[in-house]
């Protein structure tokens, strides 16, 4: 199966020239998406078994530096960021063609192409073999989904495209490529080697440099305060929030930061030491105040991008903390919330294809007229605030043992406070939605695009991507055994 | 100055005998002081006189742009040509010693085609500027 | 063998068909000959440097005279690898040049054009190729004179201020230059580089010897445009016709910096670090440069001064590498060299392209060419990752071993100035992709299309090399490598 | 050696000052280019001056003579020379096109004007 490795990254590649072929031939080209996303889920599926029996398929594509090769190595990790990634973009995809066509949006070939291109880099963050090669897929990724998020290429769009761009270039080129050089420098490797590279090569200071250089430095794990490119980046079509803002990015980010921990520090190496105390304080002050920051936002993708920034600081916190239930945790997390969210986001999306609303005072009575979409809503909430039978509960749990295992107790307390956030910035959109009557056609112009009372869903694509996300999120919590066999590696030293 | 007689007399009777100075000074360069720099600009003296006596254009017309501009460029042709014959030869470049079935009497004959290619460009170099800012005004 | 005589006709070449140039009077037939040599040349270069590589430094006898008396041309991994960046742009240029030369120069000047730029580039060749530093002098002025006539061509007035101003400056820098060359000839009696660093470290201490080093630091300083010394620099490259821009900012400067280089490891030896402060001065001229001149690209309105600046901070990287003293130090240096030109070489191409259609480089004036000219911006794009260091790029490369070098040594405090001077180049480039790609071609602007093929070619062969070079480095990186090690390990 | 002996250099560093502040302060773009000139020519003041052997007969060959004056240097020069000549003339040929162009070769006017074209 090993030869069906650098297949991952080019099948997508290929995918996006057809696109760019297709170009005048809409139909086709959605098509090839589809047809692309699946190939892709395929081939990373083939690549599964191997590495559950402890196979670690690798490829050195080429050698870049003297010492450097840019290859590719599949460990557990990685293989879960790879399916969740590729799998979700076939549910996007078929979201994506509801949603552009049901609003109409200009440049749908370029959107096609650069979620391709986009895609292929995801893949090549999940699969790279060293920190170079991580380091160079990253960036990549950080470009090509740059023209998405200033898709609409208003104003706004352009003024947070700049805000996007500017902190993840340069914290990535600033921080986290001196992070890299210095680990080159020092050690010798860049190599992901389970059990770390840095032990005995470094004094206690200058891991506590390298470990704020790696985490401020991967920008896409949206530590404050350098989180303000995710609510900037929400300027962007639904269907890219939800897929890049809600699974492929900011997981790529934090991906990235559990590779760190786990195969360039060591969980020894960070276990206990004052700067991943420090961490975990400036991680979980993030988890709690961007969830404070979620509940007073009314916009709603906004208030699901600080609910992101708040999730994404579970797995940080679980990575600082360095034990083996909080990184596997950590690592099961990522599949946990990228169905709860992608989910969120498809919801919001659909409400805005449907109806154009955008803010969450306007959401009265919705699930009246979206039925579907609002309990698909509840199902995505509950995985979030972490309660079963939905998959966030089990992913929290861990992370919440692997607290207990490292005797930092006052971070279970944070997990349990942040959840009861959630609950308060994501219930009341479902109440508004269930429990308060509809506005009365006067008061709000845009319900003049229908009849009152009916059901007004959003385009068949988007509902079947919904209900095909929502099942996931319920599917996961019994596949969390499965997962955490997949990820078990991680634990051992 | 069309009407300074005197002027116009004496310059043409020294103007040949400058250009046969500045050809001793080229051809005496091997053996003494001398050399294509000096010759070059001493013949170009001789010339520039002439422009100034008869005039730019009359001197354009004895000599004109293309012809100095050729010149320049034959000249430093010459001492690259000798310069690569050298490497026909199976010497390396420059080397003059090649160029004759005795070194010494290739010694000379190379630095005798290597100053006259020098002398030639320095004249001709010389007069396109004389040339390039007498010509200004009009 | 002619292949024995490859140090010199690389030189000649060129040199020979300037005058050859003049003679035909033709401004077609003056490219195609010019666009020939060039080529012959860049092939030279390669064979010299496969030739270097193999069996280490080659001494070529002028004339047959014995080396310290006659003139010595020695090519080794250094000098090799300097005329193949030179000879390699070059040769690009010159495909590139004759719709954008025919554009910007009047036609009875264009066969002109073509001898100055074949004069520069064999005076740059020549440079690097001689191992005699008063034949040095020669060819920098054969070079610099030649330079002041390409950049007075330019079209607009001020290129004839900015080309006298350059004349003044350096013509000083060059006699600075001699100063230094005779008072180094003064204590050892040789002009010869191989023979003077034999000679020179027993005479180093004493105080005609440091004020040498002055006078040659100054003198190649005002050359390469190293801060403070730059102030021609902005102007020179802003109305100097734009493949003259692009040519000089990729090849000029870093045939100075070779100089320096020279003057420095292989005239004095790293020895000179220890008794002088220069190392500390070139590094707190390094870091000004970088830092400022990139504070000051930022506040440019015009694209072509833009980069102008963004070379000036460039090559404070490449002077902080240069005052590390280390072998890796002096390897991200050489190999910044390589790649600076790949970078800037691409970079001015574009504005020449912009310039051929638009007629002007403001970041103004170049609103919305994104989309009427995608190729060209796209290669834009391209090189200006690499100008802010993305990987899979040679700008990556550069920074890679630079930031390397400065831990290695111990100074954060660099890498940090090296980063802080990148977020700089974030901003100003970007500052010029907003205008291109998000801003509407202004009301009643021309209506331009993609510039022709011809154009389009060489810039995307000098792009694409940014990305050739930024993942397949054996040759950038083993070629910078072993010529650090030469340098450093004394000698030439 | 005592001072007499330096006085070459002395006038060497005499010339080249002047020269250096003539370019430095002088605004007339010819002044400038003439400033320029004093300046190479100490230039070539010092190399000749060093290259004088005490004794020393001009370097031309002949059985009678022990000591010759070093010509290399005055190779070296005769080269400057040439260069500075070129340099002088293409210097020569901006004024005038300068000229052409501002109508006026002083310095602060060229400047106003730019500064005029500039802010338009």
């Amino acid at each position: 199966m090993e030869s069906l490795l650098p297949w991952t990254i080019v099948i997508p590649l290929i995918g996006a020239g057809l696109i760019i072929l297709a170009r005048h031939r809409p139909n086709l080209r959605e098509t090839v998406t589809l047809l692309t996303a699946a190939a892709l889920f395929l081939s990373v599926v083939s690549l599964t078994p191997a590495v559950l029996d402890g196979g670690r398929p690798s490829l050195v594509i080429w050698g870049i530096l003297p010492g450097l090769d840019l290859m590719l190595r599949v460990e557990p990790l990685g293989m879960l960021f790879g399916l969740v990634a590729s799998g979700l973009w076939i549910v996007n995809s078929l979201y994506s063609i509801g949603y552009m066509r049901g609003n109409k949006e200009q440049s749908q070939t370029r959107f096609y192409f650069f979620f391709a291109v986009s895609l292929a880099a995801a893949i090549g963050v999940a699969f790279a073999g060293n920190m170079l090669t991580l380091f160079m897929f990253y960036e990549i990724l950080t470009i090509c989904t740059y023209p998405l998020v200033t898709h609409s290429g208003t104003a706004e769009a352009v003024k947070s495209g700049r805000t996007y761009l500017g902190i993840l270039i340069s914290t990535s080129i600033g921080l986290l490529m001196v992070g890299i050089i210095w680990t080159w420098n020092a050690a010798g490797t860049l190599d992901f080697t389970p059990g770390g590279i840095l032990k005995g090569k470094v004094s206690d200071g200058l891991i506590g440099v390298l470990l704020f250089l790696y985490m401020y430095g991967i920008g896409k794990a949206a530590l404050m305060p350098i989180h303000r490119w995710l609510p900037a980046a929400m300027v962007a079509p639904t269907p890219v929030s939800a897929l890049l803002h809600a699974v492929a990015v900011v997981k790529a980010g934090v991906f990235t930061v559990l590779k760190v921990i786990i195969y360039i520090f060591g969980i020894e190496l960070v276990n206990g030491t004052a700067a991943s105390l420090l961490l975990a304080g400036i991680a979980a002050a993030t988890l709690l105040f961007a969830s404070v920051i979620a509940m007073q936002k009314d916009n709603l993708k906004a208030r699901l991008a600080y609910s992101t920034v708040s999730q994404l600081s579970y797995i940080i916190l679980g990575a600082a903390i360095a034990t083996g239930a909080s990184v596997i945790g950590g690592g099961m997390h990522i599949a946990m919330h990228a169905f709860g969210k992608i989910t969120l986001f498809f919801c919001a999306g659909a409400i805005y294809t449907a109806h154009h609303l955008t803010l969450v005072s306007e959401l009265n009575g919705i699930g009246r007229k979206m039925p579907v979409t609002m309990i698909a809503f509840v199902v995505g909430a509950l995985s979030i605030i972490g309660l079963p039978p939905m998959g966030g509960s089990l992913s929290k749990w861990h992370l919440m043992l692997g607290a207990a295992e490292g005797e930092q107790f006052i971070f279970i307390a944070v997990w349990m406070l942040s959840s009861i956030l959630s609950v308060a910035y994501l219930m009341p959109i479902v109440v508004r939605a269930f429990f308060r009557p509809l506005p009365t056609p006067q008061s709000v112009g845009v319900a003049a695009t229908g009849g009152e009372g009916g059901i007004e869903e959003a385009p068949l694509f988007c509902l079947i991507a919904i209900v095909i996300s929502a099942a996931g999120t319920f599917a996961l919590f019994f596949a969390a055994g499965d997962i955490g066999q997949l990820l078990a590696p991680l634990a051992k030293p | 100055m069309n009407s300074h007689s005197i002027l116009r007399v004496v310059a043409k009777f020294m103007i040949p005998f400058i250009f046969l100075y500045a050809l001793y000074v080229q051809f005496h360069g091997d053996f003494g002081p001398g050399g294509g720099f000096q010759a070059g600009v001493i013949f170009a003296v001789g010339f520039i006189l002439y422009a100034l006596i008869y005039g730019i254009d009359e001197a354009r017309r004895v000599l004109p742009a293309g012809l100095t501009r050729t010149l320049l460029s034959l000249g430093v042709l010459l001492y690259a040509g000798v310069g690569g014959l050298g490497i026909y030869l199976g010497g390396n470049f420059l080397n003059y010693s090649v160029l004759s079935s005795h070194p010494v009497s290739g010694q000379h004959l190379g630095i005798f085609l290597i100053e006259f290619g020098v002398g030639t460009t320095v004249a001709a170099t010389m007069i396109t500027i004389f040339f390039i800012f007498a010509g200004q005004d009009r | 063998m002619i292949a024995e005589h490859f140090p010199v006709l690389v030189v000649i070449l060129p040199l020979v068909t300037a005058p050859i140039c003049v003679m035909l009077r033709h401004g077609g037939r003056a490219w195609l000959l010019a666009t020939i040599v060039t080529w012959a040349s860049f092939a030279l270069a390669i064979a010299l440097l496969r030739q270097v590589m193999d069996t280490g430094a080659i001494s070529y006898l002028l004339g047959d005279w014995a080396a310290p008396w006659g003139i010595e041309y020695r090519i080794d991994q250094l000098s090799a690898f300097i005329i193949l960046i030179v000879t390699a742009i070059g040769s690009v240029m010159m495909v590139f040049a004759p719709k954008s030369v025919t554009a910007e120069i009047p036609g009875d000047r264009v066969y002109l054009f073509y001898t100055m730029y074949l004069l520069t580039f064999a005076g740059l060749l020549g440079m690097a190729a001689t191992g005699d530093a008063f034949n040095l002098f020669v060819f920098l002025e054969i070079s610099s004179l030649s330079t002041y006539v390409l950049i007075s061509l330019g079209k607009e007035r001020r290129a004839l201020t900015a080309a006298y101003r350059y004349l003044v400056l350096g013509t000083l820098g060059a006699t600075f230059y001699i100063i230094g060359v005779g008072m180094m000839y003064q204590m050892t009696g040789t002009l010869n580089m191989a023979d003077l660093a034999v000679r020179l470290p027993a005479v180093a201490e004493t105080k005609t010897i440091l004020v040498a080093v002055g006078f040659l630091t100054v003198g190649i300083g005002l050359k390469m445009g190293l801060f403070p010394l730059h102030l021609w620099l902005p102007n020179a490259y802003t109305y100097a016709p734009s493949v003259v821009t692009a040519f000089l900012a990729a090849t000029a400067t870093k045939v100075a910096v070779y100089v320096l280089l020279r003057i420095y490891y292989t005239f004095f030896g790293a020895g000179i670090f220890e008794g002088l402060p220069v190392s500390n001065l070139l590094l707190a001229l390094g870091i000004i440069a970088a830092l400022g001149m990139s504070a000051v690209a930022i506040f440019q309105d015009n694209a072509k001064r833009l980069l102008a600046y963004s070379s000036v901070a460039q090559l404070g990287y490449i002077v902080i590498g240069i005052s590390l003293v280390t072998a890796t130090g002096a390897m991200a240096s050489i190999l910044h060299l390589f790649n600076h030109a790949l970078i800037k070489g691409s970079l001015f191409l574009v504005l020449a392209c912009v310039f051929y259609r638009i007629g002007s480089t403001k970041v103004d004036d170049m609103a919305g060419l994104g989309k009427s000219m995608p190729f060209t911006m796209a290669a834009f794009v391209l090189a200006g990752f690499s100008l802010i260091g993305i990987p899979l790029t040679t700008g990556f490369i550069s920074k890679w071993f630079l930031i390397n070098a400065a831990l290695e040594k111990g100074w954060w405090i660099v890498a940090v100035v090296v980063v802080a001077a990148t977020l700089m180049a974030v901003i100003y480039f970007w500052k010029v992709i907003e205008a291109v790609y998000f801003r509407p071609r202004p009301d009643g602007a021309l209506v331009v299309t993609e510039v022709p093929a011809l154009m389009l070619v060489p810039l995307w062969v000098l792009a694409g090399a940014n990305i050739y070079f930024g993942t397949n480095t054996n040759l950038s990186v083993g070629t910078a490598r072993r010529a650090a090690e030469i340098l450093l390990g004394g000698g030439g | 050696m005592a001072f007499p002996g330096l006085i070459n250099y002395w006038i060497v560093v005499i010339l080249m000052m002047t020269g250096f502040y003539i370019v430095i302060s002088q605004g007339n773009l010819i002044k400038k280019i003439v400033g320029l000139n004093v300046f190479q020519v100490s230039v070539f003041v010092f190399y000749i001056s060093m290259s004088k052997v005490f004794g020393g007969a001009a370097p031309i060959l002949d059985d009678s003579i022990e000591t010759y004056s070093n010509p290399l240097p005055h190779v070296l020069i005769l080269t400057a020379i040439v260069v500075g000549v070129a340099t002088t003339a293409l210097g020569m040929a901006l004024v005038v096109r300068i000229r052409d162009a501002y109508g006026t070769i002083e310095e602060d006017e060229i400047q106003r004007l730019e500064a005029e074209e500039s802010e338009p």
